[in-house]
C-alpha cells in the first residue's frame, strides 16, 4: 500500500493543473443542457482534445495519452478542481465508448472513437422507454431486418441532450420470437433524417435537458450494430455498469464540491444553527470516503478484477451524499435558496439551487436507487430474489 | 380537552376545497408559471365573492374577523390547489393589519377592495426586502424602522429576482417612506402578524404536502414496471407510508398553533414555531418521497409535481425555516444554547 | 376546538396527582421482569387498584372510576411524571381486558376483570409461536375438543413476563380443516400446573422479561373461550391494535422522558456537539407531536370513530422515537454509557442504557414497523398488496 | 498510488482468522460472558504462539516491529470474533510504550513475557480511570500527570464497573503513582499510542460489523415467513444493503489512517478520527439493522448477536465517539467552529 502519488502521477497532475489554469474559461459558459450553452461548451471539447485531454486514458491513435486509470482521476480532481466545464461529449465518452473498447470491430473504433472525443460527432444515450423505465426489459422498440441493414421503430425517451446531439444508441427487438433480455440488439442511430423525430423535454431546473425520439422505419445500416444481433442486453449491461460505476462520477467532482461548501459555510453559518456544522463536516468525509473508496476500487480494477456489483453501492452512495452535500447548502443560505440563477440577490448566482435540482436526479438515473439496493441484497449479499 | 374542528369550520374548508377544485386546477398554476394570466382573476374573484378573502376583517369593515382557527383550514386548501396569489398576504396579514393600523383615508382607499378581492395586498416585514405574487399585488403594507406604511403598489419600485418557483413571482421591493403612506405604528400588531404569516404558511405547507402524496400515491397506483403498479414494491410502500406519518403528525401541530393563537395562550408565539417547523419538515421529506417514486417523469416540468415542490422548497425557507424556528424552541425549552 | 382541560379534568389530575405524591414508592422498585422486582410490582398494584387507579376509564363495578379517555390520558401523564412503578398488570389490562369487554361474557369479565386488575391473577400474552411471528396466521398450535373443554398443545414464545404469570391468552387452531386466519379460537389458559412448561428467556437487558410456553393437552373449560370457536382471528386483531395503539403507549411517557432528557443535556451538553442540542429539542418537540396526536386521535374516538390503521402511524412514531431520544441521551453521557446499573461511576444509576435496550424492542414487538409499514401502504393509501 | 494490502500482509490476516475460527467461537465468548473461563487461555496463548501478540515489539524484544499496516487487519479480525481479551491494549498499545519507555527493570519482567503471551498489559491513558478486560490483566501501563507508570496489576486496586458487555470485564482503577513503577515520560510517544489505540478500536469495530452483518444475512436467508425467507422481503434488502454501503465505505478510511500512521504522515491524527468516526457509525448502523432484522430473538441473549452488539456500543462511545472526533475534524478543516 503506498497512497503517496508517484513521482509520473504527481508530474502528470501538474501537467494537468497548468494546462486547465492556462485554458479555463474565465467566465462559466452557459449551461451545456441548453441550446446555444451546448455549442459554446462543444467549442471547449475541441480545444480539450485538440490538446490530447479529452479522453487520456484512451490509446494514443484514438486521441487519448494511454493514462493509468489512477491518472484518470487526478486528471478529474483537477478538472474539477479548475471548475472546468461539464462535459456534454460524456455520455459518448464515458458510456458508449467503453462498450466500443470492449465489442466493437475495428471499423467502428476508428470511424466513432476520435470525433466522439473531439466533439464533432456527438452522442446521447435512448435506454428507457415510456414503458421501460427501471424495467429496461420490457422495451417495445423493433428493429426490423433488410437489405444490408435494419428499419428501427418505436419511442426512446429521458435521453439525455438528445435535443442537440448527432447520433444516440440503445437497444431493439430484433428477434419478435423472443421476450424481456433476449432477442435485444445493440444499435448505434442518427438522430437527424427521415425517421427520426426529437422532442426537447424541459427538465425540473428548466434546461432542454431531456428529449423524446420518435422512430420510424429509421435505417440503420449493419456496421452500427454493436456486438452479435439478438445479444444486445450482454452489450448493454457492460455499459450500464460503467453508467452506474466510477466512470460517471468521479471523486474529483465531489471534492470540488465540498470545498465550495466550506467556503459557503465561512461565509453564511448562522449561530441559530449548530447542525449545520456538523452537515457541511459530513458532507466534507463523505467526499474523502468516496475518494478512498474509489482509489481502493481503481487499485483492484488495475489489477484486472471488475467493478461488478460495487458499482451498484458506489451509485446509492455518490448520489445520496450529492443531494444531501446540496440540501446543506440550501440550508446555509436560508430564505434566499429560492432565487434563481438570474435573480440579482442570489447567492453564488443560484449555483447550490441549480446543483440541488440537478443532483436530485442521481438517485433516478442510471438505474434508480432501489433497484441498485436490489442489486446489492442479492448479487452482493446473496439475499434470494423471491 | 377537544381537539376537533368544528362543523361550520369543516364547512368553510369544504367551501374553499370546491371552489378551489373548480377554479384552480392545475393549468391554472401552470398558466401563471408560463406567465399566462398572471393575476388568475378568477379564482381570486370566486374566492372573494364566497366571502374567503374578507374573512378576516372586523364586521365593520364588511368581513366577519374570523379567527386563526376558522383560517387555518382554508390556507391549507390553498397549499392543496397551490393557489398563485397573495392570499398569506392578503388574508392572514394584510387586511387585519390594514384594519387595525390603517388610517382612515388608507382603509376608505384600501379595506373595501381587499375585502371585495378588488385590490390584493402583499407584505413586508421589517427587513423583509422581497415580496412575492407581485402581478397580482394592489397594495403594499410594510414595516419599516418600526414604522408601518401602507403604499400604492404602483409607486413601489420593484425588481424581478426570479424564484425557483415561477409561480411566486418574486421582486424586490423599494419605495420611498413618506408621510403620506404612514399608518398608525403598534409593535405588538406586527409580532402577531408576524406569527400570523408563518402560522398561516406552515397551513399551506400542510396542504402542499397533502397534494404532493395525493399524486404520488395515484402515479405509484397507476405506474407499472415489472408487471405490476409500482406501489405494490414494498420499498415504495413503506417510502409513501414514512412520508403519510410525518405529514399526519405535523397536522395537529398547525391546529395546536391554530388554537394557541385565536386564544391568545402565552405559548402561542413557540407553538407557531413547532408548526412551522414541523410543516416545513414534513412537506420537504414528502417531495423528496414524491420525486423520487414519480422517477424521470417526475424530473420534468411536464408533470405537474414540480410546481408544488417548488413551492414547498420556497416556503420551508420563508418566514424562518426549520433551524430558525428550532433555535427559538431551544431557547424556550433549554434557555440561551450551551453550544 | 378547546385545548384546555375542563374544570372536571383539571380537577381529575389534581387528584392523581395528590395519590401519586404521597403514595409512589421513594425509593424505585427492582426491574418489574425480574423475579423479585414483579413480586415488589404486584404490591404497588394492590395498592393502585384497592385506590381505584388501577383502571381508572374501567366500569365502577370492576374497580374502576368510569374516567373518560382524555382523562386516562391524563393520568398516565400524572403517573409517568410521578416516575411511578411500571405496570406489571398491563399484559392484562392494555390487551386482554378491551377485548373481554368488547367480546367477553358477563361470566367471563365478572370472574376475570377485578382479580386482573388487582394483581391478585396476572396475565401474560401468548401470540408468537417459534415459527409465526410477523406472521402470525402461520401458529400450529392446536385445541383439540373434549368432555366440557379442550386440550391445548403447542409451543408459544416471547410470552412477556410469563414466567411469573398466572394465566396468559393466545391463539390456537381448533378446526385442522382450515388454515391461515381460519379456524382459529381465542383461548385463556394457565401457566402452572400439568401440561404446561414455562421457560424464562432472558432479554438484551439481562432480565427475564420473556418466557417460552410448552403446552401438553392442557385443558380449558369451555367458559375459557373468548367468543366464538374458529373466531378467534377476529376476536384477536381486536386485541392486536390495541396493543399497536395508543392505549399502550401513552404520551405520558414519552413527554416525562423528554424532560428527564432536557435535565440530562443541561448536566452532559459538551461543546465538541453541536448537533445534540438539536436532537434534544427533537426529542422534545417529537414528545408534544405525540401528545397532540393522541389528543386529536382520542378526541376522534371520544365521537365514536375507531382508530383503524392510525394505530400502526401511532405505533411507527412512538417506537422509533423512543430508540432516538434514547439514542440521545448516550449520545450527551458518552464514553460513560457503557456502564450498567450496577457500576459505581453509571450516570443516572444506568437508567438511560436499560432504557435505550428496552426502547429497541419497540420497532419490534406488537407487529414489526415492517409490518405496520405495510398496513399504513395498503389499508390507509391503499396501495396494492401484489 | 496503490491502495492494497500486500499478501503478506493479507496472509497474515488470515492466519489471525484461521486461529480464532478455530479457537475463538461465540462459545468462547459467551463462556466469558457469563463468568466462565474469565481469561479465555486458548486464545490468548495461540494467538502467541503465532506471533500475533509480539509482533508489536522490536526484534530486540523478539517481535517483529510490526507497523499499524500490519496489524489492522488482525485487529479487524479480533472484532470479528468478538475476542475476550486486551488485545487492543496489549499489542497496539502496552508492548510499544513499554519498549520505548520502559526501564530495563520493567522490560525485563514484562516485555517478554508479553511478547511470549504470559503476560497481558491494560493501559489507561491520561484520565481515563476504567480499563477493560481486567480478568486478564496482569501489568497495568497508565499516563496520570504527564508521567509514566508500569503498575503491576496485583498492585492496582480495582472497583468493578459493571459493561453492557459483561465479556469486557470493566474495573475502575487506582494505585499509588511510586518511584518504583514509573517509567521515563515522553508526550510524543503517549500521543502517538492514544492514536493507535483509536486506529486499533476502529479496526476492531469494523470486524464487529462485518459480523454482525454476516450472522444477520445467514438469519434472513434461513428464516422463513409468509412461505419464504425473509431476506426475500424488499425492505429487508434495502436495510442490509444500506447496513452493507456503510460498512464498506467505513474500511478504506480505516485502512488509509492506518497508512496514514505506519508512514507518519502529517495528517496521521485526523486520518484516525476520520477512521473511528466511520468505522463507530457505519458499526452502530449495522448493529441496529441486524437487531431489526432478527426480530425478537435478536432480543435475546440466547442469540449471539447481542455480544457483538454490546461491544459494538462500548466501543463507538470509547476513545472518543464520534461527535468527539467530528469536532476534532471541524477545528481542521473549518478552524475553531463558528458555533
Amino acid at each position: 500500500m503506498d497512497l503517496n502519488f508517484t513521482l509520473e502521477e504527481s508530474a502528470f497532475r501538474d501537467a494537468c493543473r497548468t494546462w486547465l489554469e492556462a485554458h479555463v474559461p474565465r467566465s462559466p459558459l452557459a449551461s451545456g443542457d441548453t441550446r446555444e450553452g451546448f455549442a459554446q461548451h462543444l467549442e471547449w471539447e475541441h480545444e480539450l482534445f485538440d490538446a490530447g485531454w479529452a479522453a487520456v486514458s484512451w490509446p494514443k491513435e484514438y486521441g487519448g495519452r494511454e493514462a493509468t486509470l489512477i491518472e484518470w482521476l487526478i486528471f478529474e480532481e483537477e478538472y474539477y478542481r479548475a471548475h472546468a466545464p461539464s462535459r456534454v461529449t460524456q455520455n459518448g465518452i464515458f458510456l458508449l465508448a467503453p462498450t466500443l473498447f470492449e465489442f466493437g470491430t475495428d471499423e467502428q473504433k476508428a470511424r466513432i472513437l476520435r470525433p466522439m472525443a473531439r466533439g464533432d460527432v456527438t452522442w446521447g444515450q435512448a435506454w428507457s422507454e415510456p414503458n421501460a423505465g427501471s424495467d429496461l426489459a420490457a422495451l417495445k422498440s423493433t428493429a426490423r431486418q433488410v437489405e444490408g441493414g435494419w428499419r428501427l421503430t418505436g419511442q426512446k425517451t429521458w435521453s439525455t441532450r438528445a435535443a442537440f446531439c448527432d447520433m444516440a444508441y440503445g437497444l431493439f427487438r430484433t428477434d419478435p420470437e423472443q421476450t424481456r433480455h433476449r432477442g435485444l440488439t445493440y444499435f448505434m442511430f442518427p438522430l437527424r433524417g427521415d425517421g427520426v423525430t426529437v422532442r426537447g423535454v424541459d427538465r425540473l431546473d428548466g434546461d432542454e435537458g431531456f428529449a423524446e425520439i420518435f422512430l420510424e422505419d429509421l435505417f440503420v445500416p449493419d456496421a452500427d450494430v454493436i456486438g452479435e444481433v439478438h445479444q444486445g442486453w450482454k452489450v448493454a449491461m457492460q455499459t450500464t455498469s460503467s453508467e452506474r460505476g466510477l466512470s460517471l462520477r468521479s471523486p474529483g467532482r465531489f471534492m470540488a464540491t465540498a470545498s465550495r461548501l466550506i467556503d459557503l459555510f465561512h461565509r453564511h453559518s448562522r449561530d441559530s444553527t449548530p447542525t449545520l456544522r456538523d452537515e457541511v463536516v459530513q458532507a466534507w468525509l463523505d467526499a474523502q470516503a468516496y475518494r478512498w473508496f474509489t482509489f481502493e476500487t481503481v487499485t483492484r480494477m488495475v489489477r484486472g478484477q471488475t467493478m461488478g456489483a460495487d458499482s451498484s453501492m458506489n451509485k446509492v452512495f455518490w448520489s445520496e451524499m450529492d443531494v444531501r452535500t446540496h440540501e446543506t447548502a440550501l440550508a446555509l443560505i436560508g430564505e434566499a435558496l429560492e432565487l434563481d440563477e438570474g435573480a440579482p440577490s442570489a447567492i453564488d448566482r443560484g449555483h447550490w439551487l441549480k446543483g440541488f435540482q440537478f443532483s436530485l436526479a442521481g438517485p433516478i438515473y442510471a438505474g434508480t436507487n432501489e433497484i441498485q439496493r436490489n442489486i446489492i441484497a442479492e448479487r452482493v449479499l446473496g439475499l434470494p430474489r423471491k | 380537552m377537544e381537539f376537533a374542528f368544528t362543523d361550520d369550520q369543516k364547512m368553510l374548508r369544504d367551501t374553499v376545497r370546491d371552489v378551489l377544485e373548480r377554479e384552480c386546477p392545475p393549468e391554472v398554476v401552470r398558466a401563471v408559471w408560463e406567465g399566462r394570466g398572471a393575476r388568475s382573476e378568477e379564482v381570486w374573484s370566486t374566492l372573494a365573492d364566497t366571502g374567503l378573502i374578507g374573512m378576516t376583517a372586523s364586521e365593520a369593515a364588511g368581513g366577519m374577523s374570523m379567527t386563526e382557527l376558522e383560517w387555518v383550514l382554508p390556507h391549507e386548501e390553498i397549499g392543496y390547489a397551490a393557489v398563485p396569489g397573495p392570499y398569506v398576504d392578503t388574508v392572514a396579514v394584510g387586511i387585519p393589519i390594514l384594519d387595525t393600523l390603517g388610517t382612515d383615508a388608507h382603509k376608505s382607499r384600501w379595506l373595501g377592495p381587499a375585502v371585495s378581492g378588488k385590490a390584493r395586498i402583499v407584505v413586508a416585514f421589517e427587513g423583509q426586502t422581497r415580496v412575492p405574487f407581485s402581478e397580482g399585488a394592489d397594495v403594499l403594507i410594510a414595516q419599516r424602522g418600526g414604522e408601518s406604511f401602507c403604499v400604492p403598489w404602483s409607486d413601489v419600485s420593484t425588481r424581478s429576482e426570479p424564484s425557483v418557483d415561477r409561480a411566486r413571482q418574486l421582486v424586490s421591493i423599494e419605495f420611498d417612506p413618506s408621510d403620506a403612506y404612514r399608518m398608525r405604528s403598534d409593535k405588538v400588531s406586527w409580532s402577531t402578524a408576524k406569527d400570523r404569516a408563518t402560522l398561516a404558511t406552515a397551513a399551506v405547507l400542510a396542504g402542499l404536502s397533502r397534494r404532493m402524496l395525493d399524486m404520488t400515491v395515484q402515479y405509484a397506483k397507476d405506474r407499472e414496471q415489472f408487471g405490476k403498479p409500482i406501489g405494490a414494491q414494498q420499498a415504495v410502500k413503506h417510502r409513501l407510508a414514512d412520508a403519510l406519518i410525518q405529514q399526519e403528525f405535523a397536522r395537529p401541530m398547525v391546529y395546536k398553533a391554530a388554537w394557541s393563537m385565536a386564544t391568545a395562550q402565552t405559548s402561542a408565539s413557540i407553538d407557531v414555531s413547532v408548526a412551522k417547523i414541523y410543516a416545513s419538515d414534513a412537506a420537504k421529506f414528502v417531495a423528496r418521497q414524491a420525486l423520487q417514486v414519480h422517477g424521470a417523469i417526475g424530473y420534468t416540468i411536464e408533470c405537474d409535481l414540480h410546481m408544488w415542490m417548488k413551492r414547498t422548497w420556497a416556503l420551508a425557507a420563508a418566514l424562518g425555516d426549520s433551524a430558525f424556528h428550532r433555535g427559538r424552541v431551544a431557547e424556550h425549552i433549554l434557555g440561551t444554547p450551551e453550544t
